[in-house]
């Protein structure tokens, strides 16, 4: 997934010229992941900026940056560290079109790895992305593998939005998969029916997709044919494809690592009473990250893994 | 206390010295500046006079609970139009709360503050906000929330644009002294003074933030020096002296052109007098300039009453026109969220479509 | 509602010597809504602190003097000014009692005005409560009534955990009701219910309470009896309260004044799905903000006002 | 430009001189300096050494794979044990990411620090979180997250609270010259400057944020000279020569003990040699100090030898006894969220009770 997305990068870099990448250590390392790896050699200091250690000055430049009609892709080295750019994001770019009237769109797409699983402990883990929900303005974006990474960060890019774009870092590099060399884009806020399945619908999106898949093949053992959906888009979602499924399973669970309550399962569970509380068969149930901060020594407990899922497959099922 | 005389380093440091120009006389200190032709010296006095009476009105309309708040810029007169005629047209221009006027003077016409502030469908901000000044986009003219400061970083983002594309387009962002506490002016700076960006940061210091005296806003001296720590140019000026205000920006502005970077103003306000009233003070700005105008035979008594009738009359024209503007806009606060109009949104706007007229509901 | 905080924070400073407020013009002027008026006259200028324009710094200086053994009671001016001391929040205060192993709790009440209804537009108006229940470590007051007010605020000073205590501006001074001089606590975590009834539940807060009770009484002239729960709590949420109620109904509205997605409400009717689907006889629904920010001119619009209210009393009621 | 001559100050504002006590020879500048008591001489070598050992030991376990994350403090050991040193035991000590042997002074056991390197249940954080060193509330030593800079206001804020109370108590706050651009620097040297508060902020600058060099942090002339922002004591000291840090930190001390406040101290440590091997360098901080024990008589090669050998055992002692400890303690990670269970943590705890032994599931 690196590779994707730096791919991506690279490519509508080449393609135009107002694409900037920003952050901290983004240039001639390569950024902490080496996501942006080469992108320094080729497209030199001006575009590809190393800067000073403030995220709400990296976000908060890159909106200046949108106004006078650059394209900056401004990368935050942990979700974890993006509260100190919470005013930037939250206040003002999310704000600047509908405030100016339409007038002043700022256009910035914030790349930022996201999730546990790689040992980082508490604040090398976090999984914010309901935050920036629940927040208007913002689009939200977690890709599950290369191929979807590339294609939709060529279409964040290209979005008129602002677009959060959130890479789980626990699948940086495990997560493989063809990525063709050249251009295409993936259209934001359509999902996937990545294994289809009458009886349970499991919506999750990121590293814990592949958990997901997981406990849908356990328990097609026990006769459950889960149909699991990956969002792709968080924000605005794929609502369709959500009922479609649900209306033929009657029964759903979500899946993400961030803590449970007021997570953006909270708001899938609430849209699908909204939208399909007449064929629910079971109560929709969330498999999600604990009520506590992220633990570093054991987060194979916190995260909500295939051991977790499969169990609330099986009860959700009702067999 | 086993190890002593380490030297330590004292820890005052002086602000640079405040500049000036208009002497009380109203002549100009030759030394420190050469003057400006009369059609300039004439306007800038003009639209300090306009800032004035379209305070004044804007200020009853809010005692009246007509508008919910409204930042006054009087005495700040000069800081302000000085700093927006000491850039160049193509610049870009941030503003905070008070700076209507520097809009004003880059062709914003009065109607749009006047609607802005009404919160009517037809202001540049179709009834959205009204906090601070609108935006004006045919001029560059950028508004800021009312959060103290976030517009600095921007405006370092627009400088730093315009030098990575080799444009000479620089930005000026204005903003109080209590903004400079706050975490985005230490970026916003910060990114301006290593990256050489072309931003000239005009802080009027006018003594206040809300309650807070400025000497326990920060302990240093003044606010201008802060620009030490980031090594970029400090300048204090006569924040009352419109001449000066315009010379030091167009010194940081040719400095900027030049690839020096960013300039860091201090704009020191004058106290207002105790009866509060700025009109009444030997030291208010307007009067200040109109010696200087009188001295050099550009101005009269006659003169000014004419101004000051048809300034009067034109704000009014602005408000009465506005007031007949429907106060309550169609509800369409939600377009404009996103570029075009997601699903969750188009619901939402459905739901309340029988109370919106045109839905035909 | 103004004098019975004031009130509240008065009796704690001459009860407890430790109890700090700071803020922006909390001293001498006594704050913008006058909450912290006399408080300075009364304590000085050592306990009633106004303090440079920082919000950050604010609540990591906070978070300091509660490190030493002080009580510090913060005042942001409105809750939509809490975004710069975002990370301070979430990142610090929520997280050292975990961190330290339990050894450096940081006691913080933190008071901000939230909601709208007064004029004030996109920036004074906003009420991001849903922001903080998501982060593990913060509990969330809201109180309804200046009874409410003195009492909660009482309890949160001597509760051992950071507390956001919002405070709803719109009734600042319309909520009328009799305050005790002396001292009385109520506890966190108990809601109330406010209007007996046994067809529709219907949840909310602070100033959208009087919304809710005001449709709730034109419900009942169609035959429809709302049962109106308070939850003054937020977080943790009197969960025992609402499921009895919901169990008795069969229904269930919750209403608030922030955005709807990923809004506090998308949690209450999750929790009710896990708790309680089984009794459910009608999809659970949300009135709330809608997904934009909060418009100046038409903030009755925007707001969950009992004209929203009523339609979806009598839609989940089902008659 | 019609106006010119207004005379613009210039940029460039010089930091203050650096201070240094240790001389190449081994000698203590007189005019710097009297000098330390041979124990407290002895103490601080051996702290340096303890230090570089334990890291040694810990970059080794990283690279095995076996922690996730240490920092180092390799050559940066003056500047950190010097500055704890220089403060009194009563006063709060704020640690960035590498000062554990700041915390090894005050009487952090090594084996507290090896237990919360390799998150065992017995570390001070258990298991939570690893990154920067752990808390050590006996000695009020308080940790940092690894957001950058979140500590200052807290150290401000413990600083203002003894000063408030009229306690004769300091903080002691640890940063990296990386984490002056960030908005809690900024917010926490401004509220120690306006309220005086005795905050001793020492930003040890290596020359590095990760990837990004100094000068390429901010444009001012090094660190030390932001101080001038705050209205507060700036001091440039040599970050290789513990004797100077610790002077210039008592010396700060005795200020702020006097009421004059906060002081920001840049310890610039001296740059890594090409080899990367600090060791290597006439320049560690930790021969050079040697080489001033070895001028007063008070070391030998013996002694050397000895105390490595000791030292070495010790730490190979904690971390074989931290290894024999279960990586993985029992899941109490919902304790301590709130002081007590609420009860959405209580289902949560007991949904994962299965696979807690000690619950007998
Ligand atoms: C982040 C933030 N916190 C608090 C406020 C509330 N507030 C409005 S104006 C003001 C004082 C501003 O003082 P200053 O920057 O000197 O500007 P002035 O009003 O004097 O022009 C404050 C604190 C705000 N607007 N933004
Ligand atoms: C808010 C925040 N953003 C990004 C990082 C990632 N990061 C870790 S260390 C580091 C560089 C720190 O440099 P400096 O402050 O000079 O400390 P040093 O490591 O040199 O001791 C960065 C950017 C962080 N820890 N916190
Ligand atoms: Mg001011
Ligand atoms: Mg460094």
């Amino acid at each position: 997934m690196v590779q994707a997305i730096n791919d991506a990068l690279a490519h509508e870099m080449r393609r135009d010229d107002r694409v900037v990448v920003l952050g901290e250590d983004v240039g001639r390392v390569g950024g902490v992941f080496r996501v942006t790896q080469g992108l320094w050699e080729e497209f030199g200091d001006e575009r590809v900026v190393d800067t000073p250690l403030s995220e709400g000055g990296i976000v908060g430049a890159a909106i200046g940056m949108a106004l006078y009609g650059l394209v900056p892709i401004p990368e935050i080295q942990f979700a974890d560290f993006i509260y100190p750019a919470f005013d930037q994001i939250v206040s003002e770019l999310a704000k600047l079109r509908w405030r100016s009237g339409g007038e002043y769109p700022a256009k910035v797409v914030i790349r930022a790895p996201v999730g546990g699983g790689i040992r980082g402990g508490l604040y090398h883990s976090q999984s914010p992305e309901a935050l920036f929900i629940h927040v208007a303005g913002l689009k939200v974006v977690c890709p599950s593998s290369p191929y979807d990474a590339k294609g939709l960060l060529l279409a964040s890019i290209r979005d008129p939005d602002p677009v959060l774009f959130f890479e789980p870092k626990r699948i940086y590099r495990a997560a493989k998969g063809e990525v063709p060399d050249g251009e295409y884009t993936l259209p934001l806020g359509v999902a996937a029916v990545v294994r289809p399945g009458r009886h349970v619908t499991v919506i999750a999106w990121g590293a814990m997709l592949y958990e997901a898949i997981a406990a849908a093949d356990q328990a097609s053992q026990s006769g459950v044919e889960c149909e699991v959906i990956d969002l792709r888009t968080l924000w605005p979602v794929d609502i369709e494809t959500i009922v479609a499924s649900v209306k033929k399973t009657g029964r759903v669970i979500v899946v993400h690592e961030a803590p449970k309550t007021c997570g953006f399962g909270a708001e899938l569970v609430a849209l699908v009473n909204e939208k399909a509380f007449f064929c629910l068969e079971a109560p929709p149930a969330r498999v999600c990250g604990f009520d506590t901060p992220f633990p570093y020594a054991l987060e194979m407990e916190y995260l909500p893994l295939a051991r977790r899922i499969l169990p609330a497959i099986i009860e959700t099922a009702g067999i | 206390m086993l190890i002593s005389r380490v030297p330590m380093p004292s820890a005052a440091w002086p602000g640079p010295p405040q500049v000036g120009a208009l002497r009380e006389d109203g002549t100009v200190d030759p030394a420190r500046a050469e003057g400006i032709p009369d059609e300039l010296a004439v306007a800038l006095y003009e639209q300090m006079v306009l800032s004035r009476e379209t305070d004044a009105h804007l200020v009853a309309l809010q005692r009246q609970g007509r508008i919910t708040h409204h930042a006054s810029a009087a005495g700040e007169e000069a800081a302000i139009v000085g700093a927006a005629a000491g850039v160049r047209d193509e610049d870009w221009m941030f503003l905070a709360s008070r700076e209507f006027a520097a809009a004003l003077w880059r062709g914003m016409p009065l109607g749009a503050l006047v609607h802005h502030a009404l919160g009517t469908a037809r202001g540049p901000g179709r009834g959205r906000d009204t906090y601070a000044p609108p935006f004006w986009k045919p001029a560059r003219v950028v508004s800021a929330s009312p959060l103290s400061a976030t517009q600095i970083p921007h405006a370092a983002g627009v400088a730093w644009s315009a030098r990575a594309r080799r444009e000479d387009v620089a930005a000026l962002v204005f903003f109080g002294e209590g903004a400079t506490s706050s975490a985005d002016f230490h970026a916003g700076l910060n990114f301006a003074g290593v990256t050489r960006a072309p931003l000239i940061a005009v802080c009027r210091n006018n003594g206040w933030a809300t309650s807070l005296p400025s000497d326990r806003q920060t302990a240093s001296d003044g606010f201008a020096v802060k620009a030490v720590a980031y090594g970029v140019r400090a300048v204090r000026v006569d924040g009352g002296d419109v001449i000066a205000v315009l010379a030091v920006v167009r010194e940081a502005r040719a400095r900027a052109a030049a690839g020096e970077g960013c300039t860091l103003i201090e704009a020191v306000v004058p106290p207002r007098p105790d009866s509060g009233d700025v009109s009444s003070s030997p030291a208010d700005p307007i009067a200040r300039m109109r010696r200087h105008l009188e001295g050099r035979g550009l101005w009269s008594d006659d003169r000014d009453a004419r101004l000051r009738d048809e300034v009067h009359a034109d704000v009014r024209r602005a408000i009465a026109e506005a007031d007949a503007e429907p106060s309550s806009p169609t509800p369409d606060f939600t377009d404009d969220v996103y570029a075009s109009l997601p699903w969750h949104l188009r619901e939402q706007r459905q739901a309340m479509a029988p109370r919106d007229p045109a839905a035909g509901g």
